[in-house]
């Protein structure tokens, strides 16, 4: 019973599930919840592959950081595919490759195998989008997709010539003794675009409006919430551990991502289609979580993810189904979607004022939290930026749900299955319990994510 | 310059020349003719490099199996075109 | 010098793709990239009147040998760059089949 | 307007890699590097070599060493097949009639190289932890051989079926060995096998056997990669 069971049994249920067309989701939902279940029996600390030591073979570090991604990845993998199951059968064997990849990338302690699995990932990912129908947008996708992880690959390397170990901690080791700081600018930008790529970072996230804006209730739920999520939690285990961002770097990297939140609220601000207003909305939270992670507050970066990840799943599952059922998503043409809709329509509201940190609710908890943690590192110019980001998401927001709450003379009619209502009630629940029950939340610190101890102490 | 060095830097101009020729080459089969011939010669600095295993692969797979998906690709497209 | 050729490589690659216009040669520009990085990584692990990797009886592991890794490395590589090319080809494929054309700005028109 | 963009963004990246690479002092020149300060130098001390058993210290790394990468790999190309299968998958396939004819030439000289593919792709495999090569090379051989077949007689078609199952077979075999070692040593895909004497046809454990079932899954699996790009709906 090893941490590395979350890779190999999706991978050898994949293999089988080929033989087996018919059980393949069956099979998938299996092996979800087997490891959703051990994931609470494994111990902390690291995992060794092939028997050989840590700077010589691969090994995989389950930490609570780790633990918490996992739980969430194979979660709403389970829940996403419990609620499309039979409309996207033929998808089972991708996703089960595209869970046993995330795992994988949460996992590992080894930086060439991170870009194997961000190939795998990436590759899942583009078939995924398949189901979009819009080939051209996938082959964009594809392309950026390549280029980031070439990118990255070439950031590796440089980092394994000078330091001569493929090993994470070792490296972080090796990068604390070394005294010339200039020449490690290049490999950390190369990684830090390889990996910003698929967290939807500023300049190379030109793909997430041509592959968000046409999905599905498959596709969307699983690139904007699954993906999301796992990109998140790697560019942020590796932002606080191995990039060293100081002086004019660390400027530019700040002001990309206040430009990145800028736009991505002035572009939702400014969109008439639903999807639209939620990718948009996530390339802006995509750009918050990494400035938490430059700024060193972990835990509520990643509360902020976990988050970010649920209520996108909701909102675009909600959004989806109504678009497949209006033929179109222009806000006008889904106006009064909660008319006849009552139960979504409140599970929906309570997420959307959580996004936008209303109190009562888990969002306005992490938000004050992290505000006041950038207070204390006496970030202003970021304070301000995300204060201005967070009124400007107000309006579109509630502008939005008048919308959707008020028929005018629109005539909609969509229909929400029993399984979609329990999932938005229960999350919309765990985010009004959430947001008066502080207690698990701050009982964690920065603690959780035990690279450096490791370092220190290794 | 030893042999070595001139030999390095003789098929390093020619893989800019051949990339050069297969980016801005008119003809789509003629640029994927220069894209393998760029993969034999990586194979031939694979081979000075003392990358046995490498060469072997890049050979089999780079100049093998891409040049032919390139190929099958657009003998497809011509088809359909003409039709 | 081949280790300059091989980053000039990688860059004209990306140069081909921001420019081209054409689905085919993005994906030839894109196998430009992926030959330049492998080439570079090489030339890392080489050492000169280094031997390759290969221990035939153990009297011979006292020899100078080329670092071994970045082999290891391209030859992953090697391999997930043709499945992204070969996925990347029929992406292509379907797209022609779709818009009767490879070039963008003519499926633009047709949008 | 486009390209000057691109020309310069990729003329900046260039000039900024080449710039820091040059003065940076920790990256080494070209060709005078210490292998022993890097971690390859453990790969290649005297008693690391004879415990993995491998002659070819390269095949050692690539599924000894750093096996789980090479687990990852083959998954890349099973999720490629996989894809592509998916995208070609919703018209029956009936061959591509192209416009060339395969000619006498072609039809024999190609039944006479088939069978010497095969050998050398087979002796590849086989000898992939002593001399250089391995599974992915003679996997793809296999491929160019069938391809060869494809190419020589424009009605033939492979067994696809077949391919499909054989490739899920020696996938689920590769991961199974890999939790075998899991459940008989300690570790996943750990050498459980006596390593046998350097140099010998049958030496270094689990190594020829996950080469193997790796040659037999790439072969299958670009197999079927060929057969989609040579095929197309029924309808077109």
């Amino acid at each position: 019973m090893s941490a590395i069971l979350l890779v190999a049994i999706p991978l050898l249920a994949a293999f089988i599930s080929i033989l087996a067309k018919k059980f393949a989701p069956y099979l998938l939902i299996v092996v979800g919840l087997f490891n959703f279940v051990i994931l609470f029996l494994l111990p902390d600390g690291f995992v060794i592959i092939g028997g050989f030591e840590q700077p010589l073979g691969i090994n995989l570090l389950l930490d609570t950081y780790s633990r918490i991604a996992l739980l969430l990845i194979n979660g709403l993998i389970v829940i996403i595919t419990f609620l499309n199951l039979g409309k996207y059968d033929k998808y089972a064997s991708i996703i089960l490759l595209a869970m046993a990849s995330l795992n994988g990338l949460v996992l590992t302690n080894d930086l060439f195998n991170l870009f194997v699995f961000l190939e795998i990932s990436g590759i899942a990912a583009y078939l995924i989008t398949t189901s979009n129908k819009r080939p051209l947008k996938t082959f964009h996708y594809l392309i950026i997709g390549a280029v980031g992880s070439s990118l990255f690959l070439f950031g590796v390397v440089i980092l394994y010539s000078m330091f001569g170990t493929l090993n994470m901690v070792d490296l972080i080791q090796k990068i604390q003794a070394v005294d010339n700081y200039d020449q490690l600018i290049l490999p950390f930008i190369l990684m830090f675009i390889g990996l910003g790529v698929e967290t939807k970072l500023l300049p190379f996230n030109s793909w997430v409006k041509g592959v968000l804006g046409k999905s599905n209730t498959f596709s969307g739920p699983m690139i904007g919430g699954v993906y999301a999520a796992a990109f998140g939690f790697v560019l942020g285990r590796y932002i606080t551990n191995v990039f060293v961002f100081e002086g004019n770097l660390l400027l530019v990297v700040t002001v990309l991502l206040c430009l990145g939140i800028i736009i991505g609220e002035a572009m939702a601000y400014s969109s008439s289609k639903a999807r639209e207003i939620l990718l948009f909305s996530s390339v802006a939270q995509a750009s918050i979580v990494a400035i938490l992670f430059v700024n060193g507050i972990i835990l509520w970066a990643v509360y902020y993810i976990v988050a970010a990840a649920l209520s996108k799943t909701v909102l675009f599952l909600v959004i989806n189904k109504a678009t497949k059922d209006k033929g179109s998503d222009e806000l006008n043409d889904l106006q009064g979607l909660f008319v006849d809709n009552k139960v979504v329509g409140l599970a929906y509201t309570l997420i959307t004022l959580s996004v936008m940190g209303l109190p009562l609710l888990v969002g306005f908890v992490v938000k004050i939290n992290f505000l006041t943690e950038l207070a204390i590192a006496d970030q202003i110019w970021m304070i301000i930026v995300i204060l201005v980001a967070s009124v400007v998401e107000g309006i579109y927001f509630v502008r939005m749900l008048i919308k959707l709450w008020y028929k005018g003379d629109n005539e909609i009619s969509v229909k929400y299955n029993l399984s979609f209502k329990i999932v938005f009630v229960v999350i919309a629940l765990a985010f009004l319990v959430f947001g008066s029950y502080k207690a698990p939340l701050t009982s964690l610190d920065n603690s959780i994510d035990t690279v450096m101890e490791v370092v220190d102490n290794g | 310059m030893t042999l070595f060095d001139v030999i390095t830097s003789v098929i390093g101009v020619l893989l800019l020349v051949l990339a050069f020729l297969a980016i801005n080459s008119k003809s789509l089969i003629k640029s994927v003719l220069f894209l393998s011939s760029l993969s034999m010669l990586a194979v031939v600095s694979f081979v000075i490099m003392r990358a046995p295993d490498v060469a072997i692969t890049e050979a089999v797979i780079g100049s093998g199996l891409v040049t032919a998906l390139f190929v099958f690709t657009l003998l497809a497209a011509e088809r359909r075109e003409t039709k | 010098m081949i280790q300059y050729a091989a980053i000039i490589l990688f860059v004209f690659g990306l140069y081909g793709l921001l420019t081209q216009r054409n689905i085919i040669k993005m994906i030839i520009s894109l196998n430009i990239m992926e030959i330049g990085l492998f080439i570079f990584i090489i030339s890392i692990g080489f050492v000169y009147d280094g031997v390759a990797p290969i221990i035939s009886s153990v009297s011979e592991t006292g020899l100078l040998f080329v670092d071994p890794l970045p082999q290891a490395l391209v030859l992953t590589a090697i391999v997930i760059g043709v499945g992204t090319t070969a996925l990347a080809l029929a992406f292509a494929k379907s797209i022609h089949n779709k818009y009767q054309t490879f070039s963008l700005d003519e499926m633009e028109e047709q949008l | 307007m486009k390209n000057l963009i691109g020309l310069l963004v990729s003329l900046l990246l260039g000039v900024l890699i080449i710039l820091t690479l040059a003065s940076s002092p920790s990256f080494p020149e070209f060709g005078s590097v210490d292998i022993n300060d890097r971690v390859a130098g453990e790969y290649l001390d005297n008693d690391n070599v004879e415990e993995v058993g491998s002659g070819n210290i390269v095949t050692a790394i690539v599924v000894g060493y750093r096996g789980f990468d090479t687990l990852g790999e083959v998954t890349v190309l099973f999720i490629s097949a996989l894809g592509i299968a998916l995208i070609f998958s919703d018209k029956k396939q009936k061959r591509l009639d192209l416009k060339f004819k395969p000619n006498f030439m072609l039809k024999t000289g190609s039944r006479i190289v088939f069978g010497i593919i095969l050998i050398t792709s087979l002796y590849i495999i086989f000898h992939g932890h002593l001399t250089p090569g391995g599974g992915f090379p003679g996997g793809v051989m296999i491929a160019s051989a069938i391809l060869l077949l494809y190419l020589a007689d424009d009605k033939f078609r492979s067994n696809i079926k077949g391919f499909k199952v054989l490739e899920g077979v020696a996938g689920s075999l590769f991961v199974i060995i890999g939790l075998l070692g899991l459940v008989i040593g300690t570790y996943f895909l750990e050498n459980f096998i006596p390593v046998g004497s350097l140099g010998e046809l049958l030496s270094a454990g689990i190594i020829p056997i996950i080469y193997m079932l790796i040659g037999l899954k790439v072969g299958s699996e670009i197999s079927g990669i060929v057969d989609n790009f040579l095929t197309e709906g029924e309808s077109a």
